[in-house]
């Protein structure tokens, strides 16, 4: 219920919201949670196994228990209500295990951002924000991340005073004084998930989900943080520890420091009648702010024989009952608490206490999560009962309660401390003046009791995981089942696994683990901590790399024609390149013999600009690609131009293109269009680290030229018109030779080289040029533009294969019938030597060849596989190759295919068959040169 | 992430650099010479240390050099870079 | 609502899997790793060899490697006729596992989904549908409408950057829990006698005259007549004491998982060009694989840019995915080969068997390999399954290439 | 006769209006003369270069130079140990470089048309870019004087700081996928 005042939540303001179908009410600055508590509601979810009733637990991400559905504004699965900001229209529901994902699309934004600092502390309570006051004393670049609405951390919770003023308040004028600074960013709402190598570190900021429906859609819902820091400091904090006895489970348990905060900060008391079960003196500050609340304190059970002096004290002074050297054995309850048991340590008189809350504190764990990430290691602190920071091997170091320092006073020299550390340490000269920690009460404590679990006959009812409903009777089971390792148990029972990755739970767990075994924690340990530290959406991680922008579109000078003009696309890598043009009323069968009979009877254009192109400049450049390709190139003449592969070493095709000689010292390459970037990275590589005294350059020229193939037997009259100065006659300018000219007005190379076998000319232009050029050419009303299929057609028609389509990794030149293009006389060229490795030497070898079916009109569907036998018979059937392309003629009049096929060469002639669907389509195998075998096209 | 050590262009995002494996392997002088298990071994087999590794890294989205470095495997820790040509560094 | 309490979908356990022994001074056979293909081996040198006087020797808790970390998808729709060989006699074996172990393994088959983003990924696509047909592995070949029928949560769209043209579909095909298929073998080998020894890293081979005589480990010296190695991601490690070099590079592949959710993915999609596997496991958290750190590397940890286009690859495909969590992240070593096919058989050393270079995909092979490594070492001479996979094959050039067409290697 | 285009030249209308707010400019700079030249740093050559530009190749990584002004000026921006980008205004000449290498070894090549110059300005310019790039961009470690071969999203780009944002270079295919992208990441500062 809520408490008259106090809390620092806006009670002036009033938000609606409902969860499980029932309206309520609550105030700016609560979270649903305690919105929840404040209504009296007591479960908040059903457990996932058991179908028990679940209440709220804690008071913060560790929450184990409260994971609601958010339905509205937008469907989100799982989010703890203790986490999430209130708002008005939010509308919630209880959850037993599973999260319901949106049917449709998400419309919020998501974006990331770099972040570089000197010191990034993680955590705003005390010690971060000591640390981040120190470290920016020095003018350091300072980040500090917290992932509350609002800094303070643990003195949000407490009525603890720092520098003589409410903890808060210290908290918020800390926080603005850092804000001033021009070197100083202050993330709220942002939680440090994953700490990485080389200390990168990545958040995750929730900037408007506390906004409701009135986020502004053009913000980013979550943004992730990435962040390289020098050095780092880890205030984390801690997480209280819960004990394992019957009953621990019930909505009304719940942990100390959370009850606190709940009367402290968000001015709720989540009971009228409370137990307090604690074995540390800090639990009993939570004990005496609840009874000064005005929660009615029956007892503080404590299984120490006595508590500290001064605690014990002020218990006394309310009137409170300590009841030292007892244990909680049992909460009882029908769906919440109503009572509690309690025993004497040492004897087995049980007595009950009537309460409707019960409090826990077995102790705090460090957050050492982060710290664990970096590459840390953690050390069980026999004082204090936990796992605390170690050694690291980053430039890292954790301060107060993450480090194991409890008391106020502690934490904020601790991260005063940690912070001038790491400040100095990050810079390589500092000259500032150390600044004081500040000040707060120092409290004497009695030692702590690390203490996990009330012995009893059955353990069916205590739980380790609340949230996947692990009990200790199911860790016996696994240890008594042979298991040694907390990985095992943890596998077996799927403790630690559910969306709180058992914050609360992991070490009480290992501690069942191990006094099952008889082994001590500090040997057993604890599972992996992994990234992410909270859950984090998908979509932050996707962030702005969606849809459009996912991959880039690479496109040529031309493309915007080629939208205009109808074009559809096909990928090919990251680019966009026209597949056919349809006419309306076209399918793309049509479209494409269209387009084919227009190239070989008429003149056609395709934009070539994706090819791409390396300019190779030095005095050693022939010999470079001498080594580089399979043919020779040195001995090219200027003016010329030739067709070359390149192969791995292991002898396998890797790409193709032709070469043509600028000038002495001058070659220019072109690459298929998928592997420009990857031949290039090739060259450079043989190039600077193999032959680094040869004397040449590499530069990438791809997009300086927009290039256009002009085809087709009227290709020579068209270009003559596009330009008059260029003599095109056979004779002036032969097949393989290039030329510089205007073309359309402007400076152009032209090459006449030929992929189709047509008589062609390739135009290269500036890709400023190009979509003038392209004008012009159009704009004779001459020429039909095509695109890559047709393209496709007519190589195929030719036999000339394309790297990818007709090779795969695991074909040779010789295997595509090019030994003509490997050189005999080169001593070596990469890929040489592997031409004479057993297998490469098989005659057996798969074989480009051509196919044709024998009924002209079926087309083979590419990827098809070829078989001896004019019947299959059982499984596994023989296969002798497979079709790699295969289409419609116009040219030729019927359908064709390539294929690679064993022993291919040697079997011209032969009929083979091709299993399409329930047939088997009887095939011929010719050579893979099927349109103009002779080559007498080619000069028009 | 890794935060490699361009010796050009000082530390960049992991992201930046295009991984060669391990360095020091040699084109070998004269294929032709080489058994079929000697030309195999050049083409396939590869030191795989679990600690330090002398390894080729090229900073294909900077300066587009290739340069070697020495990272321990088990840690990625990098104990140092070296340009192409100069030798291997005694690991600390 | 929540229409079924999730966890209660786990099966029971049985009450006894395996006793950690002590290491006795000689065994028969020493297999150097307990992850899934150790412990298979194991069982069937036992079960099928009567082989049982044998230990497994492992360096963590058993299963702790890359078992433990795999995204279990299972398929057999492999490209090449020598893995369809190897992995259609796994796909088999898992068919009756569940039986044979006496163990409830969750071995589902919903189908795997491969999906084809370009003309190329078509026609290798089919090209794989079709071999896979006449090797008598189940396959089809669907149209985005058909894969949109399969699941209809992906986005089938033309207006992605990369939009789905098709896909290939095995209907055997599925997942496994993994954590469940090492427990089934190791409680079932244990029973027929083999021990399993935890915390016990083999640091070196012996070896004299050529012939294998044990192992050094961190717990003393283990006499062996013959040894197995099935230590993944660190078989050269391993390898390397006894002077054997292999073509193998560590790298570290990372998955993760999102919170449970309720049922919403009903079969396994994989994706080679936009970067994606997933499926949703038995208690409703999506298990999703991400790419690998192109740095070899032996630590359980990858980069975190990968998950980033992880996370970015899978919202193209799954934009409902958008508001989903991702719990935890993790990262398995694997060693890839050249070819990206593994390596099973015989080693220069006598008595000393490969079974390696799995790489991304071995989870799907665990009943099969275990079955022909067995067979291997019991005879000394390689399974036929397992001959195209020896070692000498990168001498001869006769390589198994999965990398062209075989899509994501899981 | 149709004109020639620059690359980004369709998002102009775009990118005017999101310079309107005054927290970003964003505009192509179409055209400009851009230089590839390949030398040995240590050679007379490259000396030679130097002066027939007016201004010597910067030998520090990740540095660039300006010089002049109005139709003289040029920026030469270090690519790698013997590369170099000449950004200047059209009509710088590729053959003033090519007669200061001479007949030695080096390269001059002309890749104007190869990239296009974005300009990056205004008070939000660092934060804008900050989405897309892991260098540290504050003026105090990447302030006028440097540059850098990096990524920005998912292209890569030649970064040049200037004194009020940045000269971003991008390849000619991907300008306009960084133009969508620039704009899209703007969307918060210029709504
Ligand atoms: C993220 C990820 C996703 C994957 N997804 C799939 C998938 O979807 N489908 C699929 O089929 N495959 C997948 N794989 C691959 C699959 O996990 C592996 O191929 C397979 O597990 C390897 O065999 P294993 O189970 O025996 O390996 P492991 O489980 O790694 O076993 C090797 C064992 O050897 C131990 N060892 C190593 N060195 C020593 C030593 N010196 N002494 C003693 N013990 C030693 C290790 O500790 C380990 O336990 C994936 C892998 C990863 C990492
Ligand atoms: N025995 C006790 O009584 C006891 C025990 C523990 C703590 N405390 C009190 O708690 C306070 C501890 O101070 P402190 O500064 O060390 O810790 P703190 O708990 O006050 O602050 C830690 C802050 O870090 C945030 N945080 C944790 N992980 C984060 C992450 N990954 N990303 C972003 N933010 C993250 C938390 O939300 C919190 O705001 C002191 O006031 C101390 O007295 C008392
Ligand atoms: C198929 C599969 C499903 C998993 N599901 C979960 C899960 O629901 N919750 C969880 O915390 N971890 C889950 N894990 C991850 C494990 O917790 C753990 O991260 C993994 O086994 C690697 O071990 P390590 O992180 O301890 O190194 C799953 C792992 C796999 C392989
Ligand atoms: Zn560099």
């Amino acid at each position: 219920m809520r408490r008259d005042g106090g809390g620092r939540i806006d009670r002036s303001r009033v938000l609606r919201f409902r969860f499980d179908g029932q309206e309520y009410t609550g105030h700016p600055g609560d979270t649903l949670a305690s919105a929840l508590l404040a209504n009296g509601v007591r479960q908040v979810a059903t457990s996932v196994r058991l179908g028990r009733p679940r209440g709220v637990f804690a008071a913060g991400g560790e929450e184990p228990n409260a994971v609601v559905q958010i339905e509205e504004p937008f469907p989100e699965p799982m989010l703890t209500a203790t986490t999430v900001e209130l708002y008005d229209g939010l509308v919630a529901r209880s959850l037993a295990g599973q999260g319901r994902l949106a049917a449709g699309p998400d419309p919020a934004r998501y974006d990331a951002v770099h972040a570089h600092c000197d010191v990034l502390v993680v955590g705003a309570g005390p010690a971060g924000l000591a640390a981040a006051r120190a470290a920016a004393a020095t003018g350091a670049r300072v980040i500090l991340a917290d992932d509350q609405p609002e800094p303070g951390g643990g003195l949000l919770g407490s009525r603890d005073e720092v520098d003589g003023v409410p903890g808060a308040e210290w908290a918020a004028a800390t926080a603005a004084h850092l804000e001033e600074q021009p070197e100083v960013r202050v993330l709220r709402r942002t939680t440090v998930f994953g700490y990485y190598d080389d200390n990168y570190l990545v958040a995750v900021e929730r900037r408007t989900n506390h906004l409701g429906a009135a986020a502004p859609a053009h913000v980013a819902r979550e943004r992730v943080w990435r962040i390289r820091a020098r050095r780092v400091v880890l205030a984390t904090g801690a997480h209280e520890r819960p004990i394992a006895f019957a009953g621990n489970d019930l909505p009304g348990v719940m942990l100390a420091g959370a009850a606190r905060t709940y009367a402290t900060r968000y001015g709720v008391l989540p009971g009228r009648r409370a137990v307090v079960f604690a074995a540390n003196d800090g639990a009993y500050a939570a004990a005496l702010d609840l009874a000064d609340a005005g929660v009615d304190v029956a007892a503080v059970v404590d299984p120490r024989p006595a508590a500290g002096e001064l605690v014990a004290a002020r218990l006394r002074e309310r009137g409170v009952e300590l009841l030292a050297g007892h244990v909680v054995t049992a909460a009882r309850g029908d769906g919440q608490v109503s009572s509690v048991e309690v025993s004497p340590v040492s004897s087995g008189g049980v007595s009950s206490i009537d309460a409707d809350l019960l409090l826990v504190s077995g102790g705090w764990n460090p957050v050492v999560h982060l710290f664990s990430q970096s590459g840390g290691t953690l050390r069980y602190d026999e004082a204090i009962g936990t796992l605390v920071p170690d050694a690291s091997t980053q430039a890292v170091e954790a301060a107060g309660a993450a480090r194991g320092v409890f008391a106020l006073p502690g934490c904020l020299a601790d991260g005063t401390g940690a912070g001038a550390r790491a400040a100095s340490a990050s810079r390589a000269a500092s000259a500032s003046r150390p600044v004081e920690a500040p000040r707060a009460e120092e409290t004497p404590e009695a030692a702590p009791l690390a203490y996990w679990l009330v012995p009893a006959d059955d353990y069916t009812g205590h739980f380790v995981d609340l949230q996947r409903d692990v009990t200790v009777a199911d860790v016996h089971r696994a240890t008594g089942a042979g298991l040694r390792s907390v990985e095992h148990v943890k596998r077996y029972t799927t403790a630690g696994t559910a969306h709180d990755q058992g914050k609360t739970s992991g070490l009480l767990t290992s501690a069942v683990v191990a006094q099952a075994l008889g082994v001590p924690v500090a040997e057993l340990g604890t599972t992996t901590f992994r990234a992410p530290y909270q859950p984090v959406s998908f979509a932050a991680l996707a962030g702005r790399d969606r849809g459009a922008l996912h991959d880039p579109v690479r496109v040529t000078a031309l493309h915007e024609w080629h939208v205009a003009n109808g074009a559809l696309f096909e990928n090919v890598g990251q680019w966009k390149r026209p597949w056919y043009y349809p006419r309306p009323g076209e399918d793309m069968e049509a479209a494409v013999l269209r387009e084919c009979a227009a190239a070989r009877e008429g003149v056609a254009a395709m934009d070539a600009s994706t090819l791409g192109k390396i300019d190779v400049i030095g005095p050693d450049a022939g010999e470079f690609l001498d080594r580089l390709y399979t043919n020779l190139m040195s001995s090219l003449k200027v003016g010329s131009i030739r067709y070359g592969v390149m192969c791995r070493p292991d002898g396998m095709v890797f790409d193709d293109g032709t070469v043509i000689r600028v000038a002495d010292d001058h070659f220019l390459v072109t690459t298929t269009t998928g592997n420009a970037a990857a031949v290039l990275d090739w060259m450079e590589e043989w190039l600077q680290t193999e032959w680094p005294w040869l004397r040449v350059h590499l530069t990438s020229v791809t997009e300086q030229w927009a290039t256009v193939a002009l085809v087709g037997p009227g290709s020579r009259e068209v270009l003559a018109g596009l330009a008059p100065g260029l003599a095109v006659g056979v004779d002036d300018f032969p097949f393989m030779t290039w030329r510089e000219a205007e073309v359309a007005g402007v400076p152009a190379r032209v090459c006449r080289i030929s992929f189709s076998g047509e008589l062609a000319f390739e135009i290269n232009v500036t890709s400023w040029d190009g979509l003038r050029l392209w004008t012009e050419i159009m704009d004779t009303g001459l020429v039909t533009p095509y695109g890559t299929e047709t393209m496709h057609v007519l190589r195929a028609e030719k036999g000339y294969p394309i790297v990818g389509q007709d090779t795969d990794g695991t074909v040779t030149p010789q295997d595509l019938g090019m030994s003509w293009v490997v050189s005999k006389k080169k001593p070596d060229f990469v890929g040489k030597r592997s031409f004479s490795r057993a297998d490469t030497m098989r005659t057996d070898r798969k074989q480009l060849v051509g196919l044709l079916p024998e009924d002209p009109e079926v087309l083979l569907p590419e990827g098809t596989h070829l078989v001896s036998t004019g019947t299959l018979p059982e499984p596994p059937v023989p296969m002798l190759g497979h079709v790699t392309s295969s289409y419609r003629s116009a040219a030729l009049g019927r359908t064709f295919a390539l294929a690679l096929v064993r022993g291919g060469q040697g079997r011209h002639g032969e009929r083979l068959y091709a299993p399409v669907g329930d047939t088997l389509v009887p095939v011929t195998v010719t050579s893979h040169v099927l349109y103009d075998p002779e080559g007498a096209r080619r000069d028009g | 992430m890794l935060l490699i050590p361009c010796p050009w262009c000082g530390p960049r995002e992991e992201a930046e650099f295009h991984y060669g494996g391990q360095a020091h392997v040699a084109y070998p002088e004269d294929p032709a010479a080489l058994s079929d298990e000697e030309w195999a071994r050049y083409l396939f087999f590869r030191d795989n240390p679990k600690g330090v590794f002398a390894e080729r890294w090229s900073h294909s989205a900077g300066c587009r050099r290739w340069f070697n470095a020495l990272r321990d495997t088990a840690t990625n820790q990098i104990h140092g870079v070296y340009r192409v040509g100069e030798p291997r560094p005694v690991a600390s | 609502m929540s229409p079924r309490p999730p966890g209660a979908d786990l099966p029971e356990h049985p009450d006894r899997l395996w006793n950690a022994a002590e290491p006795k001074s000689s065994y028969d056979v020493v297999i150097v790793g307990g992850g899934g293909h150790g412990l298979a081996t194991a069982y069937y040198l036992a079960k099928n060899h009567g082989i049982t006087n044998v230990a497994v020797l492992e360096r963590g808790w058993l299963a702790g490697g890359n078992m433990a970390r795999n995204t279990t998808i299972i398929r057999s729709n492999y490209l090449w006729d020598e893995s369809a060989g190897i992995y259609e006699h796994a796909l088999k074996l898992w068919e009756g596992l569940e039986d044979e172990l006496d163990y409830p393994l969750l071995f589902s088959q919903r189908g795997v989904l491969n999906l084809a983003h370009s003309l190329q990924d078509v026609r290798d696509s089919v090209r794989r549908v079709e071999a896979n047909r006449l090797n008598g592995v189940d396959a089809e070949w669907l149209d985005p409408r058909q894969v949109k029928e399969v699941c209809p949560i992906v986005e089938i769209s033309p207006d992605v950057r990369y939009p789905v043209m098709g896909a290939t579909f095995q209907p055997r095909a599925g997942i496994a829990k993994h954590d469940y298929v090492a427990w089934g073998f190791a409680r079932a080998a244990a029973a027929l006698g083999v021990e399993f020894i935890e915390n016990c890293e083999v640091t070196g081979l012996r070896v004299s005259d050529g012939r294998v005589t044990g192992v050094e480990t961190t717990r003393g010296s283990i006499a062996a007549g013959r040894v197995a190695l099935c230590a993944a991601g660190h078989t050269s490690v391993v390898a390397a004491t006894a002077g054997i070099d292999l073509p193998l590079q560590s790298h570290p592949l990372q998955a993760l998982v999102s919170e449970l959710l309720e049922p919403v993915h009903p079969t396994v999609v994989m994706s080679n060009a936009v970067h994606v596997y997933v499926s949703q496991a038995h208690k409703g958290e999506l298990v999703m694989g991400a790419g690998i750190d192109a740095a070899n590397s032996y630590r359980q940890r990858g980069a975190f840019h990968i998950i980033e286009q992880q996370m970015a690859a899978a919202l193209e495909l799954f934009p409902i995915f958008a508001r989903a969590h991702v719990l935890r992240t993790w990262g398995g070593v694997v060693d890839v080969t050249p070819d990206a096919s593994p390596i099973v058989g015989l080693s220069p050393v006598d008595g000393l068997y490969l079974n390696c270079g799995w790489g991304t995909g071995g989870f799907k092979a665990t009943p099969g390999v275990g079955w022909c490594f067995a067979h291997t070492v019991a005879h000394d001479e390689p399974h036929p399954l397992a001959a195209p996979f020896s070692l000498d094959r990168f001498v001869t050039g006769a390589l198994v290439d999965e990398h062209g067409a075989a899509a994501v290697a899981h | 006769m149709a004109e020639r285009r620059s690359p980004a030249a369709a998002y102009a209308g775009r990118f005017e209006a999101a310079s309107r707010g005054g927290a970003l400019r964003l505009a192509e700079l179409p055209f400009l003369t851009q230089i590839d030249v390949r030398v040995d740093p240590s050679s007379p050559a490259a000396g030679d270069i130097g002066d027939a530009l007016g201004v010597p190749l910067p030998v520090e990584p990740g540095t660039a130079v300006r010089a002049g002004s109005g139709a003289d000026e040029v920026t030469v921006a270090w690519l790698g140990p013997d590369e170099w980008l000449v950004v200047a205004p059209e009509g710088h000449r590729v053959e003033l470089l090519r007669k200061g290498l001479g007949d030695r070894h080096g390269s001059i090549v002309d890749v104007s048309a190869q990239r296009t110059a974005l300009l990056v300005t205004g008070p939000r310019a660092r934060d804008l870019l900050a989405h897309g790039c892991a260098l540290d961009l504050h003026p105090a470690v990447f302030g006028p004087g440097a540059c850098a071969q990096t990524t920005l999203a998912r292209a890569q780009v030649v970064l040049i700081p200037r004194e009020d944002g940045f000269l971003l270079l991008v390849r000619s295919s991907f300008a306009a996928y960084l133009a969508e992208w620039l704009l899209d990441a703007a969307a918060e500062y210029v709504a």
